[in-house]
């Protein structure tokens, strides 16, 4: 069998799928950002395929875009988690509930 | 377009690049000249109307540079200076706040004007992968500024919810777009457009439109996608929380204009009909969750989430006038909230928090003139003349009309008067409830009085002759590509 | 154009109180008495600065009068467009004129933040003027909202117990009515753009158009919806009672003579000469609002036991008698209900007056808690004799020949109609006669009334004008049925001009005249219809 | 003439001379003394211009002072007409005779109460002259006026004063809730009025009574149909019922003997009561082209003559035996317009102005005699204290009865003979009517002035004094308990000389009007009707109806049948009355108690008033505060509409009422409110909550996409 463009989509849905349901039903924030990065990674894979697809390079230079600022979104991130941590000593997503309603 | 980059692109984004440095420099003299805010403060505002006088400098253009990833137009100049007016408020409202909290200044200050550079981008970016760049620069930067507030669990939890939420979002929006690279082949703005023109809408590019709406409904948030705002703006530091409100909904609406009226208008249909539904919710559930709160910067929260699906009527309307409405909207919009949000930061001293409603108690009997400004504002925001409020709505509106979107009007109007109802009890606690107020009474600091009086003044002038915020309008949403200049009524 | 000297009259009566309002914003407000002079001067200032539209305005002629015009948002169309004819230069009076008494009745009553509510007063004063001077349409809406604020505070502020619920509602209701009429507003601008390719909100060109039935109707909707709440006509009139029991005396005052004025002003300045086929369409439907509010406020009113409250819902009664006249449209309708517009003010406004009187001494509105005040007032006993009778219509009273107009007006339209309204004439008696006979006559029970003093020379003062109108108007309202003739007559080409060739030629019969016809333009393909472009919008 | 628009302004003067500075400043001499001159002055005037009108050949003028209400179009059947009124008032034979009328009982009745209410106290007293001032003012308006609206100014305007004067002693609940009853039951008729006058313009174009009187005789008589001109006729007969207090609007007149007698008198049966026979004489012409509502008018007044007339049977209150003669009276009148004499019905006008004034103001005097005792089983032998009040009330007596040579004598006569012509049926009823006024009429003259003093003890007694409620009514009416009362005497001579006068009138008035049976053998015809035909035909119609007046004469053998047989049945009355009355007053106990039914139904005057208060009083309340209720609860509840179940719990439960209703408003706000509250609970604080909702809205979005794409 064939491995087509369309193939990735299929994988790249079920990535982002997965992704998905990591962030939602996830208590650890750490792990929901790993989920995070997985849609974004399935963002990725779907945005090589297309380039391949479509016979440019947009693509790829935009997934190395998103690479960099998924980077960068980690560092920031992970700092902002280190705050929270250092303040309620977990990082349980159901204790962050201070401000609702 | 252009085979290559050359150094006149380096001079179009002459602005950018004097923000950048500006940045730049801030960071470094926060490093080397500790304890001399004043002198940051300084050059914060002075890299901004530096900004402000290269931007203004370009006024008029209409180019598209850097092969095709940039517009040098006056869409993209009006909401430079909007982002750069919503900065140079927040900043002169930042001061005495930081003082205060005793947070620092150098770091602050950079990370505002690195949020305004990613707005830059997002108002002239013609590609996506520009887009996306201004809009991470911008909300990088807002994930730190939330947090800002290191020791305090309201901001650490607010800056958590909204780095989460925000990639999770920022993952949607991605997934989208990259699904409308694939089909159509390219990131271009103007080519999507090209290569959707004539061609019969699919189920993906529904979805992409769904998929890319929804990001970008998280941005201006857009009920449903609106969760985080309430939250974020009650834990964040406050200047932080206008300039998020402000600067941030004003970019994001740029982006979104840019993508669905230049990339999309093959998908005008959908995309109309997405955000009717988006506007209708979005208004509706703001305003009535508003009437309820009791804290005001949440309240406030809701009224932004109110204002994002007045707004979202402009993009329906989707015409020269409609987008020019959101525009004079947006404009209006700055002055007034920045306003709301500059007394309450001023309301932050000594001890008190001073953002709960009833921290207003007798605020007009304490200090008369702040009293009389937040009464402006809050009718301003209620669309009440003679404030500037009432000439955006009405002028939002008038586009719907003339666009024949009744019914939205129509429920936009009765959850304007709706609004009035939580705006007035802001204005009850401040002027008729006649119990002794609690506390020290508020100090002005000049800075603060400046911030103020920029808002008043444009709250109250814009209300009362607002010809010149129309015509600029008028002028910035004509370059918009793509745009339709009218649609007959019915 | 007469009248049209160089002089700004309309801008200077608009913003006099305001002036005052500004100037007292730099006054110690410890120094009470300062703020009571200088807002009784600004007051009495503005009434005498209105005069000369009494004395200076031109009857014989169609036009729009002392009119100014300025650009003011020009990339909209919208400018600053004033300008009166006998319609609303009779309103502008009533305003400064029950502005000044008003003002002049809270010197002793009005005790806490004095500065802010002379403040407030005066606002309010420049609102009014400005609704009723302004020949754009959004600077009209513009100040007809700009009212609101300032009475939501003198409600809110200075009202009575449930202050905070009546002010909020007076708000919110106005509000919602207001706001959908904006949208009608916008309409009616979009579509005049249409037809004739100019922004403009200049009511002079909305006059002389001729919209498709369809879009008339729904902003016909759009409008009644704004107006009937202000006028206010039943059911949309529960604010009303609410409102004007918890101001404070010169709030309902202002409120009874001029704000209620606001609505029937705007149907008659704006829903029928641009709508008149929707208008035409909407009389049976309007009418029976009326006549169930005239019954309706009459049968409420007689079951009040609050004395501000009686008063309130006569005012539904007696607006809904006014709305009546308008929509016999015909001239002898439109002119008594424009006269009894005039008369509610006097006749309404002096009726709160004096129960502002007896508040101020006693501090209740409980009508049982009175009895046998003529007895120890009786002064106060005779005028408010007065101002009973002119509130049921007796004749030689104002009240009589505005209803009498209206009731002839209607008449001819439908007979039915007018016996139904008539009877609001027995019940009104009734009402008002009981309410008499309960405070008035009797003996002294409450032994807390025995010592209260009759009027004092102010409290003189403001009635005095309101019974020389009483009868003044009631034995020879020549002049002021005169200065209508023009007005009239232009709502009536709209609306019904086949009753009006009595006065061809004569005033007002040049609001048809000639038209430019190059620009011909034809509406809807289908209906054919030729919109004829205004040359002279009557004010240029 | 051209100073008639003087007559009534003259004591307007008055009016507000006293109104305005005479409550402060005048004494009481003073202010009678202007209001009794201005009322002189408006008698001489009268007096001149009627002379002139006598004098001259064309006995019509009008005089147009200014626009009242200036032109203004409206559409009429006819077209395009203008809708005006002038302030114009009209001098002819019927308003001449009334103003002489007015002015000259008004001015009598002007000095009698200078003396009968001095002790007032000065203010009340003031006060007193006047509204009485006031009233003379509009009365004279109303006749002289010369369209509808101008007439309408004086008819409401004696009703205001009406009120005023009925409620004059307002502290007295019930005087001041008979002024109110006066005036609301007015208002009925008036309701009647003025869609009378705007179907006269709206037919007509004009409201011009001249004019009027022209075009409609140029109408049909609608004598098959009922018509515009009946329609029209009707609506102004409700107006003259409410005004003339004829059935079924009387009940107000008798409850208006609350105010002073000299009111009672003056407005109550010579002047403002008569209005309504006035306005139906004035319009005529419009009434003989409507010959159903005729018929109406006659049976209307018979009925009311009738039954009044019964009630006045057993009445014992004085005022209220006359309050009810004059019903019964004004009856009379109608009865006699309805059958088309209305020259007959404007003599009996004229002559019931003299006695029963002369009837009223006596009873005055005895009322003031018996210091404010109105209850005629508390007098008796009256006669012997105040000789000049019985006399003059004896001659009164004695015309209302109709015994020959009076005034009362010819007119009710006149208005038999008619009537016989038209319908013996109501002849009929109208004798026995006559019958029993002479009965009543008798039966009040023998129990005050006859037989027994029955009345309270005076002098030092200390027990004659404090008796009682008497007692505290004479000091409701401003004694003060100063006023000693030294038992009945005789009336002070500002009274007596006025009663005087008005007897001399009550005996001659009716030889103006002398029957043609009698006339024609002395060689005198009827004067006053030939005076007063032109004001009820109109000017084009005068001339041809000359000739074909004599052919509704009766024979003179019937006439004179009539005539005998109708002062019988006056001597009947008479001598039953003293039957009963003077020789056997047993025997009136007995027959009330052995007919105490009829007795019961007749002292309480047939229960209408419990029927009105039940039926329209209470239905009237209770619509008002059910109304309100619903004011408060439903139609502001209503706003959204959602409100009924809320609306309707909320009506059992108060609990409930206050949360939920003060009506739909703030169902709608509290609907808000709720809203609010689920959406804040939807804020949970859950990152995952919030990423829930997220892409619930984008499957939402998505749905909706799929389901409009490929289901729709």
């Amino acid at each position: 069998m064939e491995i087509t463009p369309a193939h990735y989509t299929v994988l790249s849905a079920a990535l982002f799928t997965i992704g998905v349901i990591g962030v939602l039903v996830r208590r650890n924030i750490i792990i929901i950002f790993m989920a995070i990065e997985l849609m974004l990674n399935a963002v990725n894979i779907n945005l090589v395929a297309h380039a391949q697809q479509v016979e440019n390079l947009v693509g790829q230079v935009f997934v190395v875009f998103v690479i960099a600022v998924a980077a960068a979104e980690a560092a920031v991130g992970l700092g902002i988690i280190l705050a929270f941590y250092r303040n309620k000593e977990t990082v349980n997503i159901d204790e962050m509930n201070v401000m609702r309603w | 377009m252009p085979a290559g980059f050359s150094t006149l692109d380096f001079y179009f984004i002459l602005p950018e690049l004097v923000l950048t440095g500006g940045a730049l420099l801030l960071l470094l003299l926060s490093v080397t000249v500790p304890k001399q805010d004043g002198v940051l403060l300084g050059v914060t505002l002075v890299t901004i109307a530096t900004t402000l006088v290269a931007v203004s400098a370009f006024a008029g253009l209409d180019e598209t540079v850097s092969r095709g990833l940039l517009a040098i137009d006056g869409f993209a100049a009006f909401f430079k200076v909007l982002a750069l007016l919503s900065a140079a408020l927040t900043v002169l409202m930042s001061a005495p706040y930081l003082r205060v909290e005793g947070l620092k200044a150098g770091e602050y200050y950079f990370l505002i004007l690195c949020a305004t550079l990613g707005m830059m981008f997002m108002a002239s970016g013609l590609d996506l992968i520009t887009l996306f760049i201004g809009l991470e620069t911008m909300a990088l930067s807002f994930y730190v500024l939330v947090g800002y507030l290191k020791p305090n669990p309201r901001s650490n939890e607010a800056a958590v919810k909204y780095f989460l939420l925000g990639a999770f979002s920022l993952g949607i929006l991605l997934y989208g777009m990259s699904l409308l690279y694939g089909a159509t082949g390219t990131t271009s703005l103007a080519g999507i457009s090209a290569a959707l023109s004539g061609q019969e809408t699919s189920a993906v590019l529904v979805l992409a439109v769904i998929l890319v709406g929804a990001g970008m409904g998280f941005k201006i948030a857009a009920v449903p996608f609106h969760m985080w705002a309430p939250d974020v703006y009650e834990g964040a530091p406050t200047p932080v929380t206008a300039f998020l409100s402000v600067g941030s909904k004003a970019a994001s609406f740029a982006m979104l204009l840019r993508i669905f009226v230049e990339g999309l208008p093959a998908l005008a249909e959908e995309w109309k009909t997405l955000f009717w539904g988006l506007a209708v919710v979005t208004m509706t559930v703001g305003n009535i969750a508003a009437l309820t709160q009791s804290n005001l910067k949440r309240m406030l929260a809701y009224s932004s989430i109110a204002h994002a699906g007045y707004l979202l009527i402009g993009v329906v309307v989707g015409t020269e006038r409609g987008v020019a409405s959101m525009l004079v909207y947006l404009g209006v919009y700055l002055f007034m909230q920045l306003g709301v949000f500059g007394i309450v930061t001023a309301m932050r001293r000594g001890d008190i928090i001073g953002d709960e409603l009833k921290d207003l108690t007798g605020l007009f009997k304490r200090s008369p003139v702040v009293g009389f400004a937040m009464l402006c504002f809050m009718l301003s925001l209620g669309g009440i003349p003679p404030t500037a409020g009432f000439m955006g709505k009405m002028w939002l509106f008038g586009a719907a009309i003339d666009a024949g979107e009744i019914w939205l009007v129509v429920i936009a109007v009765l959850n304007s008067a709706v609004s009035a109802y939580y705006y007035l009890r802001v204005v009850v606690f401040m002027w008729i409830n006649e119990d002794e107020p609690a506390g020290s009474p508020i100090a002005i600091g000049p800075t603060m009085a400046v911030a103020l009086g920029v808002a008043l003044l444009g709250t109250v002038v814009l209300g009362v002759y607002p010809q010149a915020l129309f015509e600029y309008a008028q002028s910035a949403a004509s370059t918009l590509d793509g745009i339709t200049s009218s649609i007959a009524l019915r | 154009m007469s009248n049209n000297a160089n002089f700004p009259l309309l801008t200077l009566i608009m913003f006099t109180p305001l002036a005052g309002a500004v100037l007292l914003l730099f006054v110690n407000k410890n120094s009470t008495n300062a703020i009571r002079w200088i807002a009784n001067g600004f007051a009495g200032l503005g009434f005498l600065v209105s005069l000369p539209l009494w004395f200076w305005l031109d009857m014989a002629t169609p036009d729009w009068q002392f009119v100014e015009r300025h650009e003011w948002i020009p990339s909209i169309g919208a400018e600053y467009l004033v300008g009166v004819d006998g319609f609303s230069s009779l309103l502008i009076l009533l305003a400064t004129l029950m502005g000044l008494i008003a003002i002049l009745s809270s010197w002793t009553a009005i005790t806490t933040r004095v500065k802010e509510y002379y403040i407030f007063l005066l606002v309010l004063q420049t609102g009014m003027i400005g609704a009723f001077v302004s020949l754009d349409f959004l600077l009209f809406f513009l100040f007809w909202e700009v009212m609101l604020v300032p009475m939501y505070f003198l409600i809110g502020i200075w009202g009575s117990a449930n202050r905070l619920y009546s002010a909020i509602k007076f708000f919110l209701f106005t509000l919602v009515g207001s706001v959908v009429m904006l949208l009608g507003i916008l309409a009616v601008y979009f579509y005049h753009h249409e037809v004739t390719g100019i922004y403009s909100f200049d009511i002079t060109r909305f006059h002389q158009l001729n919209m498709p039935f369809d879009l008339q109707w729904w902003v016909f909707l759009a409008f009644f919806l704004g107006f009937a709440v202000k006028v206010p006509m039943f059911p949309f009139h529960t604010w009303l009672p609410d409102a004007h029991t918890d101001a404070p005396t010169a709030g309902s005052v202002i409120l009874a003579a001029v704000l209620l004025k606001m609505g029937t002003y705007g149907f008659i300045r704006f829903s029928l000469p641009i709508l008149p086929e929707a208008t035409r369409a909407a009389v049976p439907w309007v009418v029976t609002l009326c006549i169930i509010g005239i019954v309706y406020g009459a049968l409420v009113a007689m079951a009040q036991r609050d004395w501000k409250r009686l008063v309130a819902y006569s005012s539904v009664s007696h607006m809904g008698m006014v709305m009546l006249g308008m929509f016999a449209l015909n001239a002898v309708g439109i002119t008594g209900s424009i006269v009894q517009q005039i008369n509610h003010g006097i006749s309404t406004g002096g009726l709160f007056l004096l129960v502002g009187v007896v508040y101020e001494r006693r501090h209740t509105r409980e009508i049982s808690e009175y009895g046998g005040l003529s007895k120890v007032m009786p002064a106060y006993a005779a005028i408010f004799l007065v101002m009973t009778m002119s509130s049921i219509g007796l004749p030689a009273l104002n009240g009589f020949i505005g209803e009498i107009l209206i009731l002839q007006g209607i008449f001819v339209v439908n007979k039915i109609w007018a016996a139904f309204a008539a009877t609001g004439i027995v019940l009104g008696a009734a009402y008002m006669l009981w309410l008499y006979q309960r405070t008035m006559f009797g003996t002294v029970d409450n032994p807390k009334n025995e010592n209260l003093p009759d009027l004092n020379l102010r409290e003189w003062a403001t009635f005095i004008p309101l019974l020389i109108l009483a009868v003044w108007i009631g034995l020879y309202p020549k002049p002021f049925i005169d200065r209508l003739d023009s007005s009239v007559v232009r709502v009536m080409m709209r609306v019904n001009s086949a009753d009006v060739s009595l006065n061809a030629g004569a005033p007002g019969a040049g609001v048809q005249s000639p038209v430019v016809s190059s620009d011909l333009l034809t509406l809807d393909g289908d209906t054919g219809d030729v919109i004829e472009l205004p040359v002279r919008g009557g004010a240029r | 003439m051209d100073l008639i628009w003087l007559i009534p302004v003259l004591p307007g003067i008055g009016a507000a001379l006293n109104g305005l500075l005479g409550i402060r400043y005048f004494s009481k001499p003073v202010a009678a003394a202007i209001a009794c001159a201005t009322m002189g002055g408006a008698l001489l005037l009268s007096i001149f211009a009627f002379a002139q009108l006598l004098g001259a050949e064309h006995r019509e003028h009008v005089v147009t002072l200014a626009h009242w209400i200036p032109p203004i179009p409206l559409q009429t059947v006819d077209g395009l007409g203008a809708f005006e009124a002038p302030w114009a008032f009209r001098l002819d034979p019927l308003s001449g005779m009334m103003i002489l009328i007015v002015s000259g009982i008004g001015f009598l009745i002007h000095l009698y109460s200078s003396s009968y209410m001095d002790h007032e106290p000065r203010g009340g007293y003031v006060r007193f002259f006047c509204y009485l001032n006031l009233f003379c003012f509009f009365m004279l308006t109303l006749v002289l006026g010369s369209t509808f609206l101008v007439m309408f100014v004086g008819w409401e305007g004696v009703g205001l004063c009406s009120y005023l004067l009925i409620g004059f002693w307002y502290h007295k609940k019930s005087a001041a809730d008979a002024g109110k009853k006066a005036f609301v039951v007015n208002r009925v008729g008036d309701f009647g009025f003025v869609l009378g006058v705007f179907l006269i313009f709206f037919t007509f174009g004009t409201i011009d009574f001249r004019e009027v009187a022209e075009a409609a005789s140029q109408m049909p008589v609608e004598s098959a149909a009922f018509g515009v001109l009946s329609t029209i006729c009707l609506l102004l007969f409700v107006g003259a019922v409410g005004k003339s207090a004829q059935i079924p609007l009387y009940v107000w007149l008798p409850d208006a003997m609350e105010g002073p007698t000299p009111v009672s008198a003056l407005i109550h049966a010579a002047t403002m009561v008569t209005a309504g026979v006035y306005m139906v004489g004035r319009n005529a012409v419009l009434f003989s082209h409507a010959p159903m509502v005729m018929t109406i008018v006659a049976v209307v007044g018979g009925v009311t003559a009738l039954m009044a007339a019964t009630i006045g049977l057993v009445q014992t209150d004085i005022k209220k035996v006359l309050a009810y003669s004059t019903v019964s009276q004004l009856g009379y009148m109608f009865l006699a317009t309805g059958v088309g004499a209305f020259g007959a019905g404007a003599f009996h006008l004229m002559t019931h102005a003299f006695f029963k004034a002369l009837l009223f103001l006596g009873s005055g005097s005895v009322i003031h005699a018996m210091n404010d005792e109105q209850d005629m089983q508390k007098m008796g032998n009256m006669k012997l204290y105040m000789p000049t009040t019985f006399i003059t009330m004896f001659v009164g007596a004695l015309a209302i009865a109709g015994v020959p040579g009076l005034s009362g004598f010819f007119s009710k006569d006149e208005i038999l003979a008619k009537t016989f012509v038209a319908s013996p049926w109501l002849w009929g009823l109208a004798v026995v009517t006559a019958g029993m006024t002479a009965f009543y009429m008798f039966r009040l003259i023998f129990m005050t002035f006859f037989g027994e003093y029955r009345g309270p003890k005076w002098g030092g007694d200390a027990e004659g004094q404090a008796d009682g409620d008497h007692a505290a009514a004479a000091d409701d009416h401003g004694h003060d308990g100063a006023h000693v009362w030294h038992g009945p005497h005789e009336s002070p001579k500002l009274m007596t000389v006025p009663l005087m006068i008005l007897a001399v009138g009550a005996a001659v008035a009716g030889y103006v009007g002398i029957p043609p049976i009698i006339g024609d053998f002395v060689g005198v015809g009827n004067a006053i009707e030939h005076f007063l035909e032109p004001s009820f035909v109109a000017e084009s119609a005068a001339l041809a109806e000359e000739g074909e007046h004599a052919v509704a004469h009766l024979s003179h053998v019937v006439e004179f049948g009539l005539m005998a047989f109708s002062v019988l049945i006056a001597g009947l009355g008479i001598a039953l009355a003293y039957h009963l009355y003077v020789r056997r007053p047993k025997r009136a106990v007995e027959l009330a108690e052995n007919w105490a039914g009829a007795h019961r139904v007749l002292t309480n005057k047939y229960y209408v008033d419990e029927a009105y208060n039940s039926t329209v009083i209470k239905g009237t309340m209770g619509s008002a505060r059910g109304l309100w209720a619903v004011d408060r609860n439903v139609v502001d509840g209503a706003v959204n509409g959602a409100g009924w179940l809320t609306r309707a719990l909320s009506w059992v439960s108060h609990v409930l009422d206050k949360y939920v209703v003060d009506g739909l408003v703030n169902l709608a706000a509290w609907i808000c409110a709720e809203g609010s509250y689920i959406f804040r609970r939807g804020q949970t604080g859950l990152i995952q909550n919030y990423a829930v909702a997220t892409l619930f809205g984008v499957f939402a979005c998505a749905t909706a996409f799929l389901v409009v794409r490929f289901m729709g």
